[in-house]
């Protein structure tokens, strides 16, 4: 299928060899990388603003699966750690429930940061094989090619590469589903696919890249 | 160069550029400065041009002082910092040297210039403009006589809280008369609600009480309670103040204080204000034991009678018969020279923040309900229980910062909550020796023993969480912990979100301004800041005075502070105002409007504008006039009188528009020669 | 009143009963959905993952679109949560961000399109039913009161957050679900999880951590005395569905939680069938709940048994009677 | 010529707020252009709109009046006038051929004064683009003799 990603994939090895492999590109400064995370959310509260009080970590609820919470991201990125903050799972934990943003005290975009991050990662070739960029990447991949999204398709594809734990309960609820009519067998492609596509193509070529 | 305007014969200007050690002397180049002026200003009548490394010392204001003297100057500039800083010391060199005061002007080539200029050419070009502004605008000026006004010796003291009680003392003990206006039936302020005071834990009732009664007792002092000012007329000195005494339906004249009345009353009634909430009073009541005034206050709302028109209980058994129920509001006229305003703080609602569970479930409390719940003579005699109001708690959690340093409620730090809240920490260990999880964002514990006790608070074995606690969840709804709260949290110093389980959660609420600080600094003529807090006049300097002369500010009602600060500021405000008072006479800065007579057309369009009612219009002259006194010198009349007929002392047109003219003689690039024209 | 609307994905197929509810309900609220000619996917959480700018430029193509319908009604609706926030963040964004603007547009005139920013308002289906149609005009048409069926509120997250554009005076204490609940005669539970996580894309990440998160939500809202939940997100509603199971068999625990789309419950009390509102399509059935009112729900046949295999040998092909040509 | 043109840029302060976060921005050794050259007045709402005709007539290229935040004002409200002043002042100007945007309000508290320092540099830059203003025949005065002082109204 079509992978969208413009990183070449798998420059990294494993997380547990750190800085073994050197990502592509020299380290930015650190004005380069706050005016990168300006520029995403602008105008806005960025992480220079972070008190570092953990209202971000203490709401999420994917922070038991994140190696750093969010907040620790923060203080690494001010620390200039910005290699370790791209190598983390912090990011691609995180489910977009905004409870980290709404309740910062001092209204920091945090859900943009954090998408930020995640591009951030891929630009750089940071993205390690895992369930959560797969998953972007066959979302991705699917919209790209129909405009639409594909529920089995994309479960297909997602669970082919990583096996539910539960298969047959899986395999049971999906058929479930396409038995009350939720699923349908072929994707619903959009009209303007070819527009889709140009419009696509010339906004990736404007990504800003730090 | 020979048109020459004929004034300039007149005057003798000296222009003198400080160094500031090398604050200004290390970006702008002061010799070429000085000199420049003396060459290039001369036509302007710059007659001396000199600089020196500090022209604020001793020995920079004698040089100035001498060349008065010798070379006859009748106008000085000096170039240094920002006129807020050193203004009035280079006005007092004039005035040493025989010069009129007002015809010194300051050029801010520090603040405005060496210190934000990166380029070092460029700042020199610049502090040269700054200059030639000054020697144009002090041209203009004009010798200025400060403006006085008497001062009446009674003085008027809003609010009786520990920092109006502590103002009123002073200055009654000074010999003066004070009246303080209460809105409550008792002064003692919020003070009184609590039960220990950080840091010492010494009972606040032991150290309130007696100057409560001190007030209460001093000849000096009327003590209007139950009352509200209603309207604030006059200016300094002369300040003329209408309260509203509210009914308070018992007779002070005749009342004993007894309490019978008290004790009779069938009518029980939630006490949300001395109480916070968790207690109860009786519709007629003293809000607490130790109330100064003693005087009951029947609650008009909350009384059977007013509501079924039978009852009458307090009157049936009152003695001498002081209940009144026909009792009116009274309105009193105050003639007073100054006035404190002591008006104190509100308390944050914590249903603001829901994820903290405040009002939904039941053994979440506020910093203030848990303060009244350990007062001894509070409605559970001082016993840390839950809200069934019996089981002891095995497990606290208290959170800071609640409404505090958050962009969606107050940003401001309420400085007062993380003493507060090591002080509960120590009171539950003391009380009922429950574990204690005190979750804190920053510890702030910076005063004179302070530390000390958040170290005793750490040697109890109180457990400190540095995290802003995310939410407080009811525990039976998924952990299987029925009856007790979740407050989940990112422990940030391991950096793990944690669930811990407590029975009860103290929220450490911020001060808030009073909901009515507005209205209130709107009716005194002072303003406020962003939040709502009393706006100093200068936040260091002059942290009790006002923009408003004659109107101070003491306490909490400027922004939050502990009980010491309040005190401080009650006695400053109190020095101040008695400085005031024993000056019998006071000059003022002559920064004011005038009108003449012969250009104004009696069109009115000032009258509206001016914020102090100082503009009146004389009907029989048809006429406009400024009244000296309440005039503030902002000068918004003297920019809209369309017939020019307005002068605004110190800031007039002349000055205004012949500095701009002057800072426009030195272009900002270097290439000089050249025009800058594309 | 006409309205644009923006169904997503999840409206054409895996909650098509959130899609058929809500058409149902266009007559009887006298409101028109015009839908977004040849709309695009908006991405979701999962696009923008990826790329920045894409991503913007992605769900800015349904914006433009919209604006090229923008006909008397300029108010786009969103019927999911997570198409609601990136609309209404992008158009936000679009205002704000002045360099945002240039690439997107840049981008979209690539596809000969262009947005201008403020053209097309984004609200969502329940901000727009509740702030504009009002709970009044709802409890008026009202003609099967649900009396009796206990209901929690679910919201879910975005919906209310981030809130770009201040709908809610409070997003972590919203109450314009229950109102609803109760405009329809139900009785609205106190479910403290209301605004909590559904686990969002979890259950393809991490399966144990999204069948915790579910377990709270369905174990809280079995607590609170609920008959069933409402939503008013289709991921919301398809993980405390589809999953439960799933979620049952993990923990050892044996909750049967119907969750219904808002827009299905208030048909009802309009008094339409459960037929038209596609009640039945939920994995975990709410014809337990709803019986407890009598409304009886008619249930999908269970899938035809594949009859026995036929062991006997077939007969010979005849010519039918009326001519069949062989 | 050359081509190389800088702006030049009165500022009008009040005594309160803005002139404080000019002090301030300076106690903080915030660095913006040199451009500008502040004038004080008690207030905003001392702004006679004449003081920013006679800048822009007598060779600024730009004004920009400074005031505090609207309820923060320590004569209660005269900002507001300050308000009403600039908008009308930038009707009266578009006629006369002067492009509005060269007069900019900018409220700034006293402790603003790295936000000041910013306005500034942005207003520069603002004014930068918009080029010279050369009203009405104005060259920058490149000897240092100011030119006579007009005759003002009292």
């Amino acid at each position: 299928m079509a992978v969208s990603s413009p990183a070449p994939e798998e420059k990294v090895g494993p997380q547990s060899f750190g800085k073994a492999s050197p990502p592509p590109g020299s380290p930015p400064s650190q004005t380069a990388v706050l005016d990168f995370f300006r520029s995403i959310s602008p105008g806005l509260p960025n992480i220079e603003f972070c008190i570092q009080c953990g209202s971000c970590g203490g709401s999420c609820p994917a922070a038991a699966l994140m190696d750093h919470t969010p907040r620790r991201l923060f203080a690494l990125i001010r620390a200039g750690e910005l290699e370790e903050v791209l190598r983390s799972n912090t990011p691609w934990y995180c489910v977009s429930c905004y409870f980290c943003m709404v309740r910062c005290p001092q209204e920091i975009h945090i859900t943009d940061i954090m998408y930020g991050l995640k591009t951030l990662a891929v630009q750089r070739g940071y993205t390690r094989r895992n369930k959560a960029t797969d998953l972007s990447r066959t979302f991705a991949g699917f919209i790209e090619r129909f405009g639409r999204s594909f529920d089995l398709g994309i479960a297909a594809n997602h669970y082919l590469r990583h096996p539910p734990s539960d298969l047959m309960g899986s395999a049971k609820m999906g058929s479930e589903l396409l038995f009350k009519g939720r699923l349908k067998l072929t994707p619903n492609k959009i009209k303007g696919i070819p527009q889709l596509k140009k419009i696509l193509k010339r906004a990736k070529q404007l990504e800003a890249v730090l | 160069m020979t048109e020459t305007t004929d004034k300039n014969g007149d005057h003798r200007i000296g222009v003198y550029v400080c160094h500031c050690g090398s604050n200004i002397a290390g970006v702008v180049n002061v010799y070429e400065t000085a000199k420049w002026a003396q060459e290039h200003l001369a036509d302007q009548g710059v007659v001396v041009a000199k600089e020196y490394k500090f022209m604020c010392s001793s020995l920079g204001q004698k040089l100035i002082e001498e060349d008065i003297k010798n070379e006859k100057l009748d106008r000085v500039v000096v170039a240094a910092c920002s006129p807020h800083l050193h203004e009035k010391t280079f006005r007092g060199a004039a005035s040493r040297a025989g010069l009129n005061p007002y015809l010194v002007e300051m050029a801010s080539v520090r603040e405005q210039v060496s210190w934000v200029t990166s380029d070092n050419a460029l700042a020199t070009e610049k502090a040269k403009a700054m200059i030639s502004g000054a020697v144009a605008r002090v041209r203009e000026h004009q010798p200025l006589d400060p403006i006085q006004v008497p001062i009446n010796p009674s003085t008027l003291i809003v609010g009786g809280g520990i920092a109006g009680i502590q103002a009123a003392l002073e200055i009654a003990n000074s010999g003066f008369h004070v009246y303080i206006v209460e809105r409550e039936p008792s002064i003692g302020g919020h003070m009184a609600q609590f039960d220990k005071t950080f840091p010492t834990l010494d009972c606040a009732a032991c150290i309130l009480t007696p100057r409560m009664s001190e007030v209460g007792m001093h000849p000096n002092i009327e003590l209007l309670t139950w009352s509200e000012v209603e309207n604030v007329e006059g200016y300094l000195g002369n300040y003329s103040v209408t309260v509203r005494k509210k009914a308070r339906y018992v007779d002070t004249s005749l009342c004993t204080s007894c309490g019978i009345c008290e004790q009779k009353c069938p009518r029980k009634v939630i006490d949300e204000k001395f109480n916070a909430g968790i207690g109860y009073r009786k519709a007629i009541y003293t809000p607490f034991e130790q109330a100064v005034p003693k005087y009951p206050v029947l609650d008009r709302d909350n009384c059977t009678y007013f509501e079924k028109g039978t009852c009458k209980a307090c009157e049936k058994f009152c003695g001498p018969g002081a209940i009144k129920f026909d009792d009116q509001d009274e309105v009193v006229t105050l003639n007073v020279g100054n006035v404190i305003l002591a008006t104190g703080y509100d308390m944050f609602d914590a249903r603001r923040i829901p994820r903290y569970g405040y009002g939904y479930l039941p053994n979440v409390f506020t910093s203030l309900e848990f303060e009244r719940m350990c007062n001894a003579a509070g409605p559970t005699n001082g016993a840390i229980v839950m809200r069934d109001g019996k089981t002891p708690p095995k497990t606290v959690g208290i959170i800071h910062c609640v409404g505090s340093r958050d962009h969606k409620y107050n940003t401001y730090c309420s400085s007062i909550c993380c003493m507060q809240s090591l002080k509960f920490a120590h009171l539950v260990k003391e009380r009922t020796g429950a574990d204690v999880f005190n979750f804190y964002i920053d510890m702030r514990t910076a005063a004179k023993d302070y530390d000390e006790f958040y170290q005793k608070v750490l040697e109890e074995g109180t457990n400190l969480i540095r995290g802003k606690v995310a939410e407080v969840t009811d525990g039976g709804l998924f952990d299987g912990l029925d009856g007790k709260l979740i407050i989940q949290v990112e422990d940030t110093l391991i950096g793990r979100q944690r669930r811990i389980p407590v029975d009860m959660v103290i929220l450490a609420i911020a001060l808030e301004p009073r909901h009515d600080a507005t209205y209130v600094a709107h009716q005194f003529g002072i303003s406020t800041d962003v939040h709502g807090w009393f706006t100093e006049k200068h936040p260091k300097l002059d942290p009790v005075a006002t923009m408003t002369d004659g109107i101070f500010i003491a306490g909490c009602a400027s922004g939050p502070k502990d009980i010491p600060a309040s005190v401080s500021q009650g006695s400053a405000a109190a020095a101040r105002v008695v400085s005031y008072i024993q000056q019998k006479e006071l000059a003022l800065e002559p920064v004011r409007a005038s009108i003449n007579a012969e250009q104004c057309s009696g069109c009115r369009i000032c009258n509206g504008l001016c914020p102090f009612n100082a503009i009146s219009f004389d009907a029989e002259k048809m006429l406009s006039e400024v009244n000296q006194a309440l005039c503030q010198g902002c000068g918004t009349c003297v920019a809209a009188c369309p017939a020019g007929a307005i002068t605004g002392t110190g800031f007039t047109n002349q000055q205004i528009l012949a500095q701009i003219e002057g800072l426009m003689c030195v272009p900002v690039h270097l290439e000089a020669a050249q025009p800058a024209v594309v | 009143m006409k309205y644009l609307f923006y169904p997503g994905c999840s409206l054409e197929c895996i909650s098509s009963a959130y899609y058929e509810s809500l058409l149902a309900l266009q007559n009887k609220l006298d409101v028109e959905f015009e839908e977004i000619e040849d709309w695009n996917c908006c991405g979701a959480n999962e696009y923008i993952a990826l790329h920045r700018i894409p991503s913007y430029a992605l769900i800015a193509r349904n914006l433009a679109l919209a604006e090229q319908q923008v006909d008397g009604a300029k108010t786009l609706l969103a019927a999911c949560s997570a198409c609601y926030v990136n609309l209404a963040r992008t158009a936000k964004y679009m205002g704000t961000d002045r360099e945002l603007n240039t690439k997107v547009n840049d981008a979209l005139s690539a596809g000969g399109l262009h947005y201008t920013a403020g053209t097309v308002q984004v609200r969502h289906i329940l901000d727009a039913l509740y702030k504009e149609i009002g709970i009044c005009k709802i409890k008026k048409l009202v003609e099967r009161p649900l009396t009796g069926l206990r209901v929690a509120a679910y919201y879910g997250c975005m919906v209310l957050r981030p809130d770009p554009d201040q709908r809610w005076r409070d997003p972590e204490n919203p109450t314009a679900l229950e109102e609803l609940i109760a405009a329809c005669g139900a009785e609205p539970v106190d479910f403290p999880l209301r605004t909590h996580c559904c686990s969002g894309h979890m259950p393809q990440i991490s399966t144990e951590a999204s069948l915790e998160l579910l377990r709270r939500l369905v174990e809280s809202a079995v607590k609170s005395g609920a008959d069933l939940l409402i939503t008013t997100c289709p991921l919301c509603q398809l993980n405390i569905d589809a999953y439960q199971d799933e979620m049952n068999k993990f923990f050892g625990t044996s909750y049967r939680m119907p969750i219904l789309f808002f827009t299905q419950l208030m048909g009802l009390a309009f008094g339409l069938s459960p037929d038209a509102l596609a009640i039945g399509r939920e994995v975990v059935s709410s014809a337990p709940a709803l019986a407890r009112i009598g409304v009886k729900v008619e249930q999908i046949p269970p899938p035809v048994k594949r009859p026995p295999k036929n062991t006997s040998l077939p007969m010979p092909r005849m010519p039918k009677a009326y001519g069949e040509q062989l | 010529m050359t081509d190389h043109f800088e702006p030049l840029i009165i500022g009008f302060t009040c005594n309160w707020c803005s002139y404080r976060a000019a002090d301030m921005a300076g106690t903080g050794r915030v660095k913006y252009p040199p451009n500008i050259r502040l004038v004080r007045l008690m207030c905003s709402g001392r702004l006679d709109p004449t003081f920013v005709l006679k800048a822009l007539s007598s060779g600024a290229d730009g004004a920009l009046i400074t005031g505090c935040h609207p309820g923060e004002c320590h004569y209660i409200e005269q900002n507001y006038k300050a308000l009403r002043r600039v908008h009308l002042l930038k009707r009266i100007l578009k006629p006369l051929g002067i492009d509005p945007q060269r007069v900019k309000l900018v409220w700034a508290s006293a402790a603003e004064g790295v936000y000041l320092a910013k306005e500034i540099t942005n207003f520069v830059e603002e004014i930068r683009a918009l080029g010279p203003l050369n009203w009405p025949v104005h060259t920058h005065v490149s000897k240092v003799k100011p030119r006579q002082l007009a005759e003002v109204p009292r």
